[in-house]
Formats: C-alpha cells, structure tokens, sequence
C-alpha cells in the first residue's frame, strides 16, 4: 500500500526522522543570536568559550544517556554518577593515581555489571538505575562528604586550556560526538546496540546475543559518564558528588530535544550535542535576558516544551 | 487463505519424483518433540529435506509449522528426537548453511538494509569495509530475486513498505557463503503476484545447484505449483507426504483435517435488495487519507458489509475511519466495537482473566455513575462463556488459553457491549476451522437482532458470509458486490482486474 | 541602610538593574548566588538588594545584578552563571558559592579578568579572592553554652548535627564536643543529621524520639523550631533548643513561652551588604584583609521579643550593615579588636 | 512468560513491610526500648510518602514511559499555596483544597503537553515542574502566612498512640483500592496500563484516562504539599527529596513497574520501610553516605532477587510507543510468541 501511495517515502522519512534536531538547531541560533545581540562579546572566541564551556561535561553526558536510549533504557543514575566521577577524581585520583583510575575503571565495570543484572533478571532499567543513583550518591558521600578536594594539576589545566583563534569547549563536544557517532553508527557494535533497541528477536535469531549488546551499551555509558565527570571535575577543580543531579533529566531532555526516543533502535549523537547545548545555553541566555532568577526555571521549561512543540508542528508539516 | 497468486497448476515442477528422491538427505528430523509449557508445539516429527527439491509444508494454524522450522533452523533445541544435518548430529556451524526467511520479517526496522545484512549474515561479510560489502551483496541478491525491487541498502526497514521488507527478509535468508536449505515460511504473504512469481523462479534455480527448499503456506495451489514433495503437519507431527504431482487442493485440505466449511449464505443471508430500504448506521462520503482515496460506501442496520481485496489495500483504513470518525467525511450514528486481529498486540490483556477481558468493554454501560456492578458483570460473562463455549471459564487467566479461545473472549468483548456497529479486522486468523463456524453463526445472529458489521478479512473466502461485499484496491473501492454476486472467485477476479499490483 | 524596609525592593531588583545604563565610570556590582531555595539566602539576596539600589541612589555604584543559579545547590549551574557574568564586564563580582571548591577555577579566570572577587558566608581556596565570613566555632559555642547553662549543666541531650563532613560541621562538632567535655552532668544520648535544616531535623529527630530517655536539650545548628514539632509530635514537652533566627522560630518561641535556656542563632544574611562595602573598599583603592570574620547573630532570649517584631516569618534576623559600621569592624579585624556589635534593627527602621 | 510474571508479583506487597519489620526489630535491639512508640512515630511520619506514592503508583499503572517527576515540585508549590490560603481565608480546610487545586493545575499542564504535544511524561513532568518550581520561588520570597494551628495540632494528634493522619490517609488507601476495584476509571486504567493499543480498541478513552491520572496524581502531591507545610513549614525545597522517594516505594511496594497492575498497599509498607530507616541511621549515627548505600542497595536487591520479565519481551519494550506509523497495524517486528 505504502509504496503505492508514496514512492518517495525514504526521503521524507529521512528529513522527518531529522526534523527535531534541526528544530533544536534552530532553536540554538535563535538563541546564539539574541545572546549575541545582548551581548555583543559572545560571538568571539573568549565570548564563545566562555558560554559554551558549561556545556561541556552536559553535553557528554548526554552522549553516555543517548547510548542507553539506543537500546531502549534509560538511565535515571547518570547524574550522581558524574557526580561521583568527580568525588573520585578530587580525591582517590590525586592521593594516589593509580588507585584513582582502577577506581574508575571500576565504575565503568559497575555500568557494565548493571546492564548484565539488568538484562538477566529482565528488570526494567528505569527503576534499575534509579536504585542505583542512590548507591552512587551513597558513594560519593561515604567518599567526600561535602564538596572539596582538588583535581589533579593535569585535569585542572585541561580545564584552563585555551587555544588561540579556536574555541576550546568546542574541540571536546565535536570531539565525543564524532567518536560516538562512529562507535553507535558506524560500527558493527553500534548495528548491535541499535538492534537491540529495535528488534532484540531478529538478534538472537541472527546469533547475536543481546545480554552482550546490552552490556557494551552500559561499558560506553559507564566510560562516557566518567569522562562527563572527569571534564566536570577540570572545571570545578574539586568534587562535588551532587553537582551534576540536575544532569539526570537534563540529560533525557536533551536526547529527546535531539530527536532521539524512548523507544530504542536510534543513535543520534549529533542531536544530542545539539540538544546539550541548546539546553546549556539556556541559562545563559536567561542571565544574559535579565529574566527574573525565580522565573529563570519557568522559562527554561517553558523552552523544552515550545522546542517539543515546534517538532510536533514540523513532524505533522512532514508528514 | 489469501488470494491464489499463481494459477492452479500452471507451472508443474519440470521434474517426476524419482529425480529428487534419489539424492541424500540435507536436514534430517527424528521423532523430534518440544514442549512450550503445557502446550505440546511438536509431538513427534519426522521429516527429510534432500538436496534439490522443494518440499511443500502446510498444516492449519498452530500446527507446529513456525516451531519446526526454528528447530530444523537449529534455532531452538528440541526437547526429545535427533536432528541431522547431512546425516550427521549438527553442530552449530552445521546449521550456518541452513537459514530460514521468517513469517513475521526478523529484521531490525531502525537498521538499514545493509546493517541488516550484517546482523544476520556478517560471517561471510569482511571485517573491515563490511558496509560497502553488504550493500553491494544484498543489490546483487535482490536484483536477482525480484528485478526492479525499488530497495536501497541504505534504506531504513521501518521505511519500507511491507512487500518490500518482506523481499529483503527473503534476501536476507539467501545471503550466505553456503547455502543447503532454505527455508521459506509464508514468504509470499505480502508479496505482489509478480514478486512471487519472480520469487518462485528464483527457487527453482537454486534447486538446480543442489539446495534444499523448504516451503511453507497456507496457499495451497500456490505449493502444489512449486513444490515437489508436499508434507502435512497436523498437531505437531507430520501425518503425510505425498509427491505434489497429481495432487489437487481439495486432497490437501483433507489430508490436513480440515472438513471445509462450505457456506450456506444464501439461507441466512438477507434479501440483496433490502440493502438499499435500510436505516444507514454508518456511511463515509469520500473519505481520503494516507491509503484512502475518495471511498464512499454505507452501512445499513443490521447489514453485514464486507471489506475484501488483496491484504493492505485500505480496508483497514476504512475501519479505521469508522472507529475514530473524521467529522467531515464520516457519519457515525451508533456506538460502536472493535475486534482486532492482532490479538497478541491489541487484542488480550495479558494481566487479566477471561472473565475481566470479557467486560471491560461492556463494563461503562453496565456500571452505574461510574460504579461497577459485579453482579450483573458476572452474569454477562458467564452468559458469553456458555454462549461460544469458552474453555477454562471466567476465572481463567487469557493467557493460559489458546490462540483461538483468546479470540473468542476479543469477539465476546465487543459482542456483550451495547454497540450497534462492530468492526471486525480480520478477526479470524489463525482460528480453527470450529471455532471460526461457531464465530460465523454468532455475527448472523447478531446481525439478525439489528447490528450492523463491518468486516474486513484476508481470506476472501468469508466474505460469503456478508450481504454486501466492498472491493478494495490502492485505497479505492473498485467494486460492490450483493448477495449471490460473493464469490471468492469473483472477489479475486475484480482484485487483479487491473495490472500492475504490488511490485 | 539596608534594614527595616523590608524585602520590597527585591521583586523589581533586577529589572531596574538592567536599565541602570547611566552608570558610567560608576561600578557595576555583580552577585552570583548559588542557591535560592531556603529563607536564609532569600533574605540574604533581599538584604543585597535593597542594600544596592540605596547605593544606586546614592550614586555609590552604576549598576547591579544578581544571578541566582537555579535548582538544587548546584556548583556546575553557578559556574556557568559565573562565567555568563564575566561577559557583561561587572568591575567587582561578589559570590555566594554553592560549594567551597567547585568555583575556585572560574573565580580565577574572574581575578585574571581584571574583576574584584568577594567571596561571602563560606570559605573558599581561591588566593586571589577576599572572603568575609561568620565563625563556626562561635556559632557552635552560642549554640551549646547557652543552652547547657539553661537546661542547669545536667541532663541528656540529643546532638543534631549539620552537613555531616562538610568543613563547618567538623568545626562545630569539634567544638559542640570540647564543650560538652565542660558538663560532665550532661549525657548525649543520641546524635542525628539534622543538615541544619528544619523539616530533616524534624524527621530525623522524631526517628530516634521513642528510643531514648528523656531529653533536655538538643543543640543543632539553627533548626530548633522543626526539633521542637519533633517534640510535639511525639507529645513531649519542647526542651532546650537552637532556634533559627527567622521570625516564624522567634515568634514560636515567643508564642509557647519556651523559657528554657533555648537561644536562636545563626550565620548572618547580612554578610551580602558587608560584601558590597567590600568590595567598594576594594574598587576605591583601600587597604581590606583577605580573609575576614564578621559576627554571628545570636539572639537571646532579652533580645528575642524585638527581633521577633520586626521579622516576617520566612525573613532570618540580619545585621544592618553600613559602609560606617563595616569600616569599623574592618579595623577591629586589622587590629585584632573586640568585634562590632550592631544595633538590633527597629520596627520603625 | 506471563505466568510467571503473575506467580512472582503475587504477594508483592509482602517485600516492603517484610523489610520495615526487619528493620524495626533492628531499632528495638539496639535501642531496647519504646518499639511500640517507634511504630507510633513512624506512623506519624509516613502517611505524607504515601500520599505522594499513591499518586505516583496510578501514573505508573498507566503504562510504560508514565511517570510523574513534577511531585517533588508540586508539593513545595501547594506548601506555599495552601498556606496562604488558609491564612487568607482562615480556614484549613480552604487551604488544602487550594493545595489540591493547585497540584491538579500543575498537572494540567503536564497533561496537556503528554496528550497534546505528545511529549513524553517525563519530559512534560519535568518542564511543568520547572514552571512551579519558578512559582514556590517567587512566593517565597517574602512570604508571611504561618501555617494554620489547628491543622498542625490535628496533624499531631494521636488517641491511643494511633496517629490520625494515619488512620486518614489509611481510609484514603482503602477508598484508591476501591477506585481500581469498583469503579470503571480505574479498570480502565488497569486496562490501558497493560496495553495501550488493546485498551483503545475496547473502546476506553485512553486520553482521557491517562489526562485523568496525571491530574489525580497532581491532586494528590498537592494535598501532601498542604498538609507537610501544615506539618513542618513551607519552604521551597519541601519535596525535592519526595521525587526518588515515591518512584522508590512504588517499586518496593510491588507495583508492577511496566504498569497493568498497581498494589497500593504496598505502598504503605515500602513507606514505613524508608521511614524507619531513616530512623535507624538516625540512631547508630551513620551517616547519610551508609543511608543512601543501604536505600539503594536493598531497592537493586529486591528488584534484582524478585526479577522482572515484564510481559513483553526486553527492556526495550518498556518505552516502545507501538504505533511507529500508520501501517503499524499491518506490519510487526516479530514477536514469535504465538502461531
Ligand atoms: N515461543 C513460544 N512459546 C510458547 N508457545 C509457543 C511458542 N512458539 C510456538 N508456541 C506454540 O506452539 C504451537 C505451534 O506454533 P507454530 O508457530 O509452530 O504454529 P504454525 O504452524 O507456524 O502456525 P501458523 O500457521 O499460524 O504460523 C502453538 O500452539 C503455539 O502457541
Ligand atoms: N502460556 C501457556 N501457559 C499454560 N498453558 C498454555 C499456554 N499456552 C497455551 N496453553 C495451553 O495449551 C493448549 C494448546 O494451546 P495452543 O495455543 O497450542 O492451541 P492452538 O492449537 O493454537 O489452539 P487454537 O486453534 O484454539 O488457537 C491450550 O489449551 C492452552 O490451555
Ligand atoms: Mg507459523
Ligand atoms: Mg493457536
């Protein structure tokens, strides 16, 4: 019927399936635009480096969430996991190194372990990370109380690093969203995750095992989380393990403002830097706007749902 | 059974059996069982695939027919019996030539054609530059299979239609360094006559370089033309195997246990001419959408309206329309109840018993202000149990009950409501031949007491059962057909009147 | 300056701010405050605020702003606010940090930038910053002294501890404990987490009520008043407590008549105004420690009736601080001197 | 697969007030007094989570994706709300009634976005919670309504050592029981939570259930709101820690996670669970690290050792919006469960 009707299909499926990152595209010059319009400095280097630097540790986190979506879970832990990572990288990795990265190392086995629990005993993973955040909030209290410590000298000046003629935040986001994009597009483990959020079935009747699947997506979580908490941590220079709770939703909305779904089967990297971004920046904006501080977070959901809008409206364009 | 692509008996097989009997087994079952909980899947097969025939498999629905493939296919294990690749006990990688093309496609809809590829055939694919590899694999198989198949390998499969997603899942089977068996099940469901037949002529060449073919339907002619050998499995064993030569379909139906139910419409069937004199429950006054063009068409009180054609031509759409009605083109005067035949996805509530299912539909009418009234609940439920013999009773959690009593319950639902016009969607598949006389009986009855039915099925051969038959193709109308007009051959006559079809 | 008139200013604070253009050569005053969510800051960016458009008015200072980072107390949401700050050019930046390491890279990148940086109400490892901040060890000790006299150097009391391992807190539970060592009458019979937080020490007091004997004391760190509901609920008499120092604990205390030894204190809202006048100091060229200890606000119970009048109940009793008052304590830092002592404000301002 | 599913969740309820129990003989050894009053007290305390996990509990029996991440922001919003009411009006009852009334605004708004932008929960939730949370702030500041007397000493109020918030929120349980049991909103719910699409072709107005769900939900975040302002105070972090709470007792109550079945007793077990714990950690002086460890770890225990295998197969499913396209009707991703 289909083919009958619509010859043309693919192509408008691919702009559809496009059609939400550009939007939050969009919705990210319109606001560079008004930032810069304020502002004139924000359209230089150092304006450009400053804005965009917060962003960062936002925007990998959002990769680590946009890889568990892939396969169709979610993960509610990722905020005081980063948050941790940078507990761990204030202390454990400044006392003694070594010890630091196998814990870190460790974490990333964490992530992997969960998946596997996740995938044998069939729980739903929303409430399997869920329960994890706590342990992961236990930890970094048990580890660093309060916020303090400091990062290494080698984090702190990836954190001060700053390139002439280039913004430096950029090189990162640019940076994690090409090498996931490869790992989660290109690659044959990224065919695996993404069947595995699409159709586990047509996987363990092609002989792929889904358990694995499953646990590579949680391994890259789990190392892109420690890599959102170790840029965190350059910028903050200490650990902090609630820092980042706010990043949890954040991060969802981000993947979602990016195109990405619930549903699995879908990578999109660069919709979710686009995504992290646009979301980032929105408080600068805000700041920038002179909007009321108690009505800032109004304002910032008010956005996500007028860019969600704004999708609907494009999708229903497209369709 | 749906619309017969190829002609009865057309295309004989050029070969007598004594060629293909004469070669050595490739797949080899043994008296080979397996259980799924209580239900006994397959009770005791034996069966043999040899090198260069194709062998026939047909059987009613639930037979066994899916499960022995998967076992054949060293998918699953079989809890008792042997099965033997080229005569010995197979390893895995025995069973990697032995690939199997499923009935309901086992691809990835969010992966493109070509990831497909590798997900089911990356053994024989390189390491490196796999994607180049597998795209140009998969255009070559497909050229070959089905000429002008308009499928890029950089489609993604959600965005294919259904024809096409089915020709990659058969391209998908084929593409392997090795191929012994090929086992196709249901493969020309939602092909076009021209795939299929493109399909068919494929098969034989690959028979001739010395593969095994395994062929599963429920078109019965459309095995006869191409098989060899015919096999009927008939609850969980096969019962009998017979050269296809000299083989008609009639024979086949009765080695498959079916007493085929020869309706006899005309006698509870209405006046063709009291159509016209009835109250209009339903109309659509050229209604368009996305599958829809331009269809006009009205539903008389108590009239039983049949939606026919080949599968995907609009007709759900129309039932779609007439549950959700658009203000502008469709005119709704009575509640309504919808049967779906998708039972698993939009039929049962896996959670609940037969009793809950039952009413839950009935429930808003019986409830006063909003609170239930179990009494009367009850005595609705048990009245439909009695009613279509429903085994295990209310208490029973659906689940437990079989495929075809689950359906009973979805119809009961939509029965024990109030509504005036029910929609049914293809209700009946993969219904017993009882059940489904029970289920024809029922909707007359009903029909009688002044409901009005929409009824959409893909085996034309119901639609005997309505007192006015639409006829749909690409979304359109192309004819309406009145009591002793209905025949299944003039309903298949009227569908590929035109050329052209499904690619 | 900044006293008596209340909160009213605070609604339109920013946006008079924003049309502040004329300022010129006259500083702009920028406060990044890490977190809205309770009372103490509310009154503290209140203080702030009418502190700043009296000077506005004056013509002390061009213009103002202040950014609160929205959300939990979140380090990475004020970092980025920082750094969306230091784009306007503010000449001095003055910063209620959400966490006492999370900014020291920013606050560099600040100082480098040519910009004034006072840190107030935490300490914070950031050479080039000022900090100005109350004593825990004072509070701690008009937390505990008070109140052990009160209930008569006996008895057993419950210790409801602050943010537990956070750098004050170890502090003050140091010093709680030296001077618990003072009573040897006195039991403590069980310590919780109250977080300095009125609704945690509530439930976690009311945890461990049925499990101990009778309490006479509990010395936290401003959360007597959910203590004492605590009390309430579980239908005990209400004993010795450290209240808040807002108006709804002072007038709770006044109300049931809780005259036993309780005592409210607290650090000082006020810090905000005295990191104003700093940083002017800073811009005009004058000579201000680094680091500085500013007084506690303790209220006892003479005292309790006229902070009570004057409080709204969300509002946390703060020093008035004026450029007078805050040069003086200045020179009684430099000089080691007895700390000022300003004047409780009056209802008629 | 579904019977299994069905035997394990049988008497789920059992888990939490399993683990409360455990816990509160934990309490009476070390502290060897008072177990009846740590009961009483516990008692007191937990009705406010349960009120909150109820809501909470029907939005996740409505199915996969559902769930409602404003509450911990309703409840600080309605604190402030119906404090003010109450003061304005100087009446409690007012005052709650405002509080409701604005948790059922707040959720109207969710509602509208998941229903008419298609949003999903969770992000509608979350941006409808930033607008109220934006509101609490801004009410906040200044604010000078004290909470109603009356309504606190009734909150406090214990004939016999039994709270009577307790024996309220215990009717009100009993009353959410009978909404699912008696009434056909609550099949309906039942039904759309086990299936979406089959719950939509018999004939349930899935919209207008799942709109009503959430409002319920708001509804009863904002009568925790009222009443915990009423409790404690107002202030504008009254419920951020009620957010994980209430997804969590939902959880240990034995509500089935991918929706279809909720146990709204278990709600109340799970809530004494957290309580007590609360308590314990309390009292041998652990600090909030060894809490949140222990709440995690026994959430990931219980969920790990009951297992799950919701009824569709894998995770992915938990999220799935099944009608991808308008062909999805005809089309499937190969589900071999049956012939
Ligand atoms: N994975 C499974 N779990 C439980 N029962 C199963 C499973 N697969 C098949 N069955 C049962 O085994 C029996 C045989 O099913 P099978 O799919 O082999 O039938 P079929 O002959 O292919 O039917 P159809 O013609 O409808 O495709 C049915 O009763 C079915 O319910
Ligand atoms: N999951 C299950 N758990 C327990 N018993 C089951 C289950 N599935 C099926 N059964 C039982 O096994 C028997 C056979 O079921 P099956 O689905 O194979 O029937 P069927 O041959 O397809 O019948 P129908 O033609 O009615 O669909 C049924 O009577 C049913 O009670
Ligand atoms: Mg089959
Ligand atoms: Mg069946």
């Amino acid at each position: 019927m289909a083919q009958l009707l619509a010859p043309a299909l693919p192509d408008r499926a691919r702009m559809r399936r496009s059609a939400p990152a550009a939007v939050s595209a969009v919705a990210l010059i319109a606001m560079l635009c008004v930032c810069s319009s304020l502002q004139p400095g924000v359209l230089t280097v150092e304006g450009l480096t400053l804005v965009l630097s917060a962003t960062v540790p936002l925007v990998i986190a959002a990769q680590a969430q946009m890889t568990l979506m892939a396969v169709g879970d979610i993960d509610l832990g990722i905020g005081n996991f980063v948050g941790l990572v940078t507990v761990v990288s204030a202390t454990l990795l400044v006392s003694s190194p070594l010890v630091g990265v196998l814990v870190l190392l460790g974490l990333v086995a964490a992530y992997a372990v969960l998946g596997l629990l996740i995938h044998l005993r069939e729980v739903p993973a929303l409430i399997a990370t869920l329960g994890a955040s706590f342990v992961w909030l236990g930890l970094g209290l048990f580890l660093l109380p309060t916020p303090g410590g400091t990062t290494p000298g080698w984090l702190a000046s990836f954190g001060a690093w700053q390139p002439a003629g280039f913004p430096a935040p950029l090189l990162p986001i640019l940076v994690v969203a090409l090498v996931v994009y490869l790992l989660s597009a290109r690659s044959a483990a990224g065919v695996r995750m993404r069947g595995l959020g699409s159709n586990p079935v047509a996987l363990r009747r092609a002989g792929l095992r889904p358990l694995t699947s499953r646990v590579i997506a949680y391994a890259t979580a789990g190392a892109l989380g420690v890599l959102s908490g170790l840029v965190l941590a350059s910028q903050t220079g200490g650990g902090d393990v609630s820092s980042a709770s706010s990043y949890t939703l954040m991060t969802v909305a981000a993947v979602i403002l990016g195109g990405g779904s619930f549903s699995g089967g879908n990578a999109v990297p660069w919709g979710a830097a686009i995504g992290g971004v646009t979301l980032g920046l929105v408080s600068v904006v805000l700041s920038l706007l002179d909007v009321r501080s108690d009505m800032q977070s109004a304002v910032q959901g008010v956005i996500v749902l007028a860019v969600l809008a704004g999708r609907v409206v494009v999708g229903k364009v497209l369709r | 059974m749906h619309v017969d692509n190829l002609p009865a008996g057309g295309t004989a097989p050029p070969e007598t059996d004594t060629g293909p009997a004469a070669r050595p087994p490739v797949v080899t079952a043994r008296g080979v069982t397996k259980a799924y909980g209580r239900t006994r899947a397959l009770t005791g097969v034996d069966l043999e695939v040899r090198a260069g025939e194709v062998l026939g498999l047909v059987g009613h629905n639930g037979a066994g027919k899916s499960t022995l493939m998967r076992v054949l296919a060293g998918m699953e294990a079989c809890d008792t019996g042997t099965v033997l690749v080229h005569g010995r006990k197979a390893s895995a990688d025995d069973f990697r030539s032995v690939r199997m093309a499923y009935q309901e496609t086992s691809l990835c809809p969010d992966l493109t054609v070509a990831e497909n590829m590798w997900v089911s055939s990356r053994h024989c694919l390189p390491r490196l530059r796999w994607r180049r590899a597998a795209s140009d694999a998969v255009r070559r198989r497909l050229d070959e299979m089905f000429p002008g198949h308009g499928v890029s390998p950089r489609d993604r499969v959600e965005d294919l239609s259904l024809a096409r997603r089915q020709m990659v899942e058969i391209a998908r089977a084929c593409l392997v360094d090795r191929l012994d068996l090929l086992i196709l099940d249901e493969p020309t469901e939602s092909l076009g006559p021209d795939a299929a037949r493109s399909l068919y002529a494929y098969v034989r060449g690959l028979t001739e370089t010395g593969t095994a073919v395994l062929l599963i339907s429920h078109r019965i002619r459309e095995v006869l033309s191409v098989a060899d050998r015919v096999a009927v499995l008939r609850d969980g064993a096969v019962t009998a195997e017979r050269p296809a030569a000299g083989l008609g379909e009639p024979d086949v139906l009765e080695l498959m246990g079916a007493h085929v139910a020869v309706p006899d419409g005309t006698g509870t069937r209405t006046a063709a001419g009291g159509a016209a004199a009835r109250e209009t429950a339903a109309e659509l006054r050229g209604a368009t959408a996305p599958g829809l063009r331009e269809v006009t068409l009205r539903v008389g009180k108590g009239e039983v309206v049949g939606l026919a054609g080949l599968a995907g031509q609009g007709q759900q759409e129309v039932l779609e329309r007439l549950w959700r009605p658009v203000r502008r083109d469709t005119a709704v005067n009575v509640t309504r109840a919808y049967v779906p035949g998708d039972r698993q996805r939009s039929g049962v509530l896996p959670l609940w018993s037969v009793g809950d299912n039952l009413i839950v539909t009935a429930l808003r009418g019986i409830a006063r202000k909003g609170l239930r009234r179990p009494a009367e609940e009850r005595a609705v439920v048990g009245d439909w149990v009695k009613r279509l013999a429903i085994r295990g009773g209310a208490e029973a959690g659906i689940t437990e009950l079989s495929g075809g009593n689950q359906q009973k319950v979805i119809v009961a639902r939509a029965f024990a409501s109030p509504a005036g016009l029910v929609l049914l969607d293809d209700p009946f598949r993969g219904v017993d031949v009882h059940t489904k006389t029970d289920l024809y009986r029922l909707i007359r009855e009903e029909a009688a007491k002044g409901r009005s039915i929409v009824w959409y099925s893909s085996e034309n051969a119901e639609m005997a059962h309505c007192d006015r038959v639409y006829v749909f193709r690409a979304g359109r109308i192309v004819a309406e057909l009145t009591g002793e007009e209905i025949s299944e051959e003039r309903i298949i006559a009227v569908s590929f009147n035109e050329d052209g079809g499904n690619d | 300056a900044g006293c008596g008139s209340g909160g009213s200013g605070s609604a339109t604070a920013d946006a008079a701010s924003g049309t502040a253009g004329g300022g010129g050569d006259k500083p702009f005053i920028a406060l990044s405050n890490g977190f809205i969510g309770n009372g103490w800051r509310q009154t503290m960016i209140a203080k702030f605020e009418a502190a700043a458009e009296q000077a506005k008015t004056d013509g002390l200072i061009g213009k103002y702003k202040v950014v609160n980072a929205p959300g939990e107390n979140s380090a990475t949401e004020q970092v980025a606010q920082i750094k969306s700050l230091l784009l306007q050019k503010p000449d001095a930046l003055l910063i209620d940090p959400a966490s006492p390491t999370a900014l020291q890279p920013v606050i560099q990148q600040a100082c480098t930038a040519g910009v004034k940086v006072v840190v107030f109400d935490s300490a914070i490892d950031a050479p080039c910053a000022h900090v100005l901040q109350n004593s825990f060890v004072d509070w701690a000790t008009y937390a505990a002294k008070p109140l052990l006299e009160g209930i008569g150097g006996k008895g057993s009391v419950i210790v409801s501890r602050g943010v537990v391992g956070s750098q004050p807190e170890a502090e003050m539970l140091d010093t709680t404990k030296k001077i618990l060592a003072d009573y040897p009458g006195v039991k403590t019979v069980a310590t919780v987490t109250g977080m300095c937080d009125g609704a945690t020490a509530q439930k976690a007091v009311l945890g461990v009520l049925s499990s101990v004997p009778k309490v006479d004391g509990v010395i936290g760190c401003g959360d007597g008043y959910g203590v004492a509901q605590a009390f309430a609920t579980a239908g005990k008499p209400v004993p010795a407590v450290d209240f808040e120092t807002n108006g709804r604990a002072l007038s709770y205390w006044r109300d049931n008549k809780i005259d036993n030894g309780s005592v409210a204190v607290m650090s000082d809202p006020g810090q905000s105004v005295a990191a104003l006048w700093e940083a002017l100091d800073l811009l005009g060229g004058k000579d201000v420690p680094k680091q500085m200890t500013f007084p506690i606000v303790l209220i006892e119970q003479k005292d309790r009736d006229a902070w009570a009048s004057v409080l709204k109940p969300d509002e946390y009793a703060a020093w008035p601080w004026t450029q007078e008052l805050f040069r003086q304590q200045v020179e009684a830092v430099k000089t080691g001197g007895k700390p000022v002592q300003p004047p409780i404000p009056s209802a008629a301002g | 697969m579904n019977i299994r599913v069905t035997r394990q969740w049988n008497g789920p309820w059992i888990w939490g007030f399993a683990a409360a129990a455990l816990v509160w003989l934990v309490i009476l050894a070390i502290s060897g007094q008072g177990g009846g009053q740590t009961v009483s007290l516990a008692l007191s305390l937990a009705p406010y989570l349960v009120i909150v996990g109820l809501g909470q509990m029907l939005v996740i029996s409505a199915g996969p994706g559902n769930i409602d991440v404003s509450v911990g922001s309703v409840i600080s919003l309605a604190g402030f709300v119906s404090v003010a009411a109450a003061s304005a009006t100087g009446s409690a009852a007012v005052g709650i009634l405002a509080g409701i009334g604005v948790g059922v605004l707040v959720a109207a708004v969710s509602a509208v976005a998941i229903l008419g932008l298609s949003v999903p929960p969770i992000i509608a939730t979350l941006a409808a919670g930033l607008v109220a949370s934006s509101i609490t702030l801004s009410m906040a500041n200044g604010f000078t309504a004290v909470p109603d007397p009356g309504l606190r000493s009734a909150l406090n109020l214990r004939p016999a050592g039994v709270p009577l918030l307790a024996l309220a929120i215990a009717v009100l349980t009993v009353l959410v029981v009978a909404l699912l049991r008696r009434t056909v909103y609550g099949r309906s719910l039942i039904a759309v939570g086990q299936s979406r699409r089959a719950a939509e072709r018999a004939g349930i107005p899935v919209a207008r259930i799942i709109g009503s769900t959430y409002l319920l939900s708001g509804a009863l975040a904002g009568l925790t709101g009222a009443l915990l302002a009423a409790y404690i105070a107002p202030s504008a972090d009254l419920g951020t820690r009620y957010l994980l709470d209430s997804v969590a007792v939902v959880v240990i109550g034995g509500t089935l996670i991918s929706g279809g079945r909720a146990v709204p007793v278990g709600v109340w077990g799970a809530a004494l669970f957290f309580i007590l714990l609360d308590g314990l950690v309390n009292l041998v002086g652990w600090s909030t690290a060894a809490q949140n460890l222990l709440k995690g770890g026994l959430v990931l225990f219980v969920l790990f050792l009951a297992g799950g295998g919701d009824r569709t197969s894998g995770m992915a499913s938990l999220f799935r919006r099944r009608s991808r396209t308008a062909t999805a009707t005809t089309t499937s991703t190969g589900d071999d469960t049956d012939g």
